[in-house]
């Protein structure tokens, strides 16, 4: 079996020599205090929350893309599919810290949660407070909400949570926005094809040709169900279907959409899955106030997309609205 | 005889050097229910332990745990990162700093480094994790099994996780999907007991490894 | 052989129905003037050249990813990989004509050169002025540069072009700046994998498993030198050399690149063809005034990367500083 | 005998359905010294041209090429949608706003469509682009071979350009790499104008399609 065609050097240093590129290709807007840590140049200012996401390599833009004025403070970057250790979360927190307190948002995932947790201890001990608001937005990964995994909705969540940490608002409403944004947003994704480690370039699962697997997560988790391939929009009917139902807007509601390319899913794609996500919201009464499409928080090269709905309230709506300056996501 | 930090430099090359040899099978096992990298996580964290304890000069056993756990921790971050690097450190506290132990009293450091597992992950025996390979390792370990029985418990609490349904880590929102796939960190958890019992008992025969 | 895995509905219809998913997206943005037109609301206004830009789809977010204010006025949308027919351009061309002329700007193609002269010589017919400047950055594609093919250097030569437009040149400047940007830009690329036209879904060519094509272009066609996949450092280097080689640029000078993704090559890829290009760029004394890193003309689930150098001068280094707000594409 | 309206519906129905049994096989074509669409490009022209015709009301034989261009080329954009509309109204011309034509002044058919594609796209024979097929069976019909003759003039020029460098279109950018694989247009042209010329032949014997 042929190994998966990547253009890199080592497998082992990707994340690094990917490092070495964003630096070189934002350093006026990025800065690389350790290794595996970026914080955002213009960002950071005294009496400023601190927001600090992170998570595994693999999904870029997600999350060092999202780290710039308006949005994140500053990244943890681990390795592949890989929490990052605690150091690089503490360094990025002492970077990006105001003296108003740190809030780390990084997904669900219990490598994170024992890592960025560890950095938490760690930053107590410099005195510094740092809170957490884990993102649980994919709705296939499990039914209890508290279990669910943080997927593509990230850049939703991170943006309202950065927009209000922008305006200055103190710790606690920080980290209240955050959690409300979680709250209202929603996530589910399909895969048609598998994504490869760079150190094995083997795919990290297998799904033969003409089958899809709903739900899959964006480590290649497996899903809800595989079957055979269906159209887009039978496709996005399936996840609207769930989306909708998770989240019981009433009609004349506002809401923001991401459709979300998890790699090699092109745009052409991805626009014909939001021409039926557009009409479903139209049928369903909904406004769409915002609308993201394109690769936002990809695994690879995995062929698929996500759907994300965030359920807008006029609190929402602003810190959406909110503009932001980042390397890899512009807005206002 | 005594368990020296000679000997433990040697069995931080030995775990290295059979992580790297399993790297792309505990891959596969994690990709049935996991994200696929559990392999390169324990080959890159062991090789960084490795190398951290090798580049020590006349440490104590503690010392070299220290520099192990940090070196695995720094160098993997994800769930295995920080599950060992608790089980080291509190294997380093057990071994003292000193320049070797009884090798009678090694199989404290399995039991040591099982509640530091369960310490950090809140996991317990039976939700397909690690801890159905170590918690069985360490019972045996404390009711005076051999060496032997130390590692075949391990074996047999990790190959039991494929009757499991997982309800920690990755696997857990499989639910009942995750039944017939062993769990690969309870299947390198099996492993790495493996290779610790065999230094163990080669250290006990004054054997040179 | 199994078909390529395509989130689509009908493989005829993929174009519209990603341009009825674009309209829903971006109406804000965006205009359908007619069901292969598609022009910038903010972008014509009475006295100014209109640019128009067009080609054939599967290069998203090439062509109507440019339109916008400050950029493209409007773009014309030939099926995939197919020049559109003269009818949408001249839709584009009136939509977005503002009594100053018209500026077509188009890759170096055979079949675009027919379908926009046709379009010109309507136009005539209804008075309108239109002239065209071809893209021709692609160095692997001929010797001679009026023969080579125009590809992801476009991004660089419709923002000079569109910037000037802005700044209400006349046609006679627009013109000249555009051909001025091209004859500055130098873009090669390679392939890693095919992609497939999404009516048939079979690979457009083969490329066995370990091996790339330096040279392929944006459509498929076959490149200078087929061989073993080597490392991203090996490929930018002989990319490098090749375009150095080419643009000739004093010590000292500016450059504004581009390190693009044909479609599934991931950012983390790129990134690390960046940080070795960036080396490159210093090794030869050249200073990086803008880089752009990502899927900008792509060839729908392609992998491979393209790495493009435009030489500024004081000019051109102003008008790619100009903003523009496109609907794929944000700067200022 | 005369080539009638009803004829010509029905050349442009056999076509249609010809290019879309062959879309596969022309896209292969394509695909090996070009960008693998030109079936495509064809079926959809084919498509669109015979559907055009279809709706047309008692037309004349120029309206049915006429209303066969516009159809073709909007369908289809790309390099053959500009030849091909060009080709279709210059046939137009030559058929004339009559409702038939003498079997016998069908070959200027040929010719005027050959010319049509010259003017269009400026290539000259040897270029190895559709004029190799046309520009011989153009030629064939310029001296008064039958209709078999000129489908093979034009089947043995499509031929022969797998020995071609192309210098114009997609493939011009390959130089020698062109030489061995056929041009995509001028085989299909070579179809094309096998079935016109079959058409014509049946019409010549009152026979119907
Ligand atoms: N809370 C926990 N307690 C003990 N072991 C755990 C826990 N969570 C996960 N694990 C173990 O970690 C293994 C996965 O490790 P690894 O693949 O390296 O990290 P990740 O899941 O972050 O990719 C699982 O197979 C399981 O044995
Ligand atoms: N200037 C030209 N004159 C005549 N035929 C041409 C010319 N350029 C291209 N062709 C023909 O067009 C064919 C390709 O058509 P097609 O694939 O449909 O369009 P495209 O090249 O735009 O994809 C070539 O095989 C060649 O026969
Ligand atoms: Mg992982
Ligand atoms: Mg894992
Ligand atoms: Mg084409
Ligand atoms: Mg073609």
């Amino acid at each position: 079996m042929t190994l998966t065609q990547k253009l890199i050097n080592d497998g082992n240093a990707t994340v690094d020599e990917m490092l070495t590129g964003v630096m070189a290709a934002h350093g006026d807007l990025l800065q690389r205090p350790s290794p595996r840590a970026i914080v955002a140049r213009h960002g950071p200012r005294p009496g400023k929350v601190a927001l600090v996401i992170g998570g595994g390599s693999g999904h870029e833009p997600t999350f060092l893309g999202f780290v710039g004025r308006g949005l994140a403070d500053a990244a943890a970057v681990g390795n592949v599919f890989a929490s990052p250790p605690p150091q690089p979360c503490v360094d990025a927190a002492m970077a990006a810290d105001g003296g108003a307190g740190v809030l780390f948002m990084y997904g669900n995932y219990a490598g994170d949660v024992m890592n960025f947790d560890m950095a938490t201890e760690l930053l107590e001990m410099e005195g510094i407070e740092a809170r957490t608001v884990l993102t649980t937005d994919d709705i296939a990964s499990a039914p209890e909400v508290a279990m669910r995994r943080g997927v593509a909705g990230n850049v939703f969540i991170f943006k309202a949570a950065g927009a209000a940490a922008d305006l200055m608002l103190p710790l606690d409403e920080v980290e209240r926005v955050a959690r409300h944004a979680n709250a209202r947003t929603y996530t589910m994704g399909v895969a048609l094809s598998a994504c490869s480690l760079p150190q094995t370039r083997r795919p990290n699962f297998d799904l033969p040709g003409g089958e899809m697997e709903i739900g899959m997560g964006i480590h290649g988790e497996p899903g809800v169900r595989r079957g055979p391939l269906q159209s887009a929009n039978e496709v996005a009917d399936e996840i609207m279907d769930a989306l909708l139902a998770e989240m019981q807007a009433p009609t004349g509601a506002k809401v923001a959409v991401l459709v979300n390319s998890l790699g090699s899913t092109p745009l052409m794609e991805l626009y014909i899955v939001f021409a039926r996500v557009a009409e479903r919201l139209a049928g369903a009464g909904l406004q769409v106030h915002r609308a993201l499409v394109g690769p936002y928080c990809t695994s690879m090269e995995m062929a698929g997309a996500s759907i994300t709905l965030m359920h807008l309230d006029d609190e929402l709506t602003g810190l959406l609205d909110h503009p932001c300056h980042c390397a890899m996501f512009r807005q206002g | 005889m005594a368990f020296t930090t000679q000997h433990l430099a040697d069995l931080f090359a030995a775990l290295a050097a059979r992580m790297a040899a399993e790297r792309d099978m505990l891959c596969a096992l994690d990709g049935a229910i996991g994200d696929a990298d559990h392999g390169i996580a324990m080959q890159q964290g062991m090789h960084a332990a490795q190398a951290a304890v090798a580049a020590l000069t006349d440490p104590t056993l503690q010392d070299q745990f220290n520099a192990a756990a940090k070196g695995f921790l720094n160098a993997v971050g994800a769930s295995s990162g920080p599950l060992y690097a608790t089980a080291l450190l509190r294997a380093g506290k057990v071994a003292g700093a000193q320049a070797a132990m009884p090798v009678g009293e090694t199989p404290l450091l399995i039991m040591a480094m099982a509640e530091g597992i369960v310490h950090r992950g809140k996991a317990e025996v039976g939700q397909k994790t690690m801890v159905d390979a170590w918690a069985p390792a360490a019972q045996a370990a404390r009711e005076g099994a051999s060496f032997a029985e130390i590692a075949a418990a391990a074996e047999a609490g990790a190959q039991s996780t494929a009757q499991l349904v997982a309800t920690l880590g990755r696997a857990a929102r499989l639910g009942a999907r995750s039944l017939g796939h062993p769990d690969p960190g309870a299947i390198s958890a099996a492993m790495i007991i493996a290779e610790m019992t065999a230094a163990f008992a080669r250290s006990a025969t004054g054997g040179q490894t």
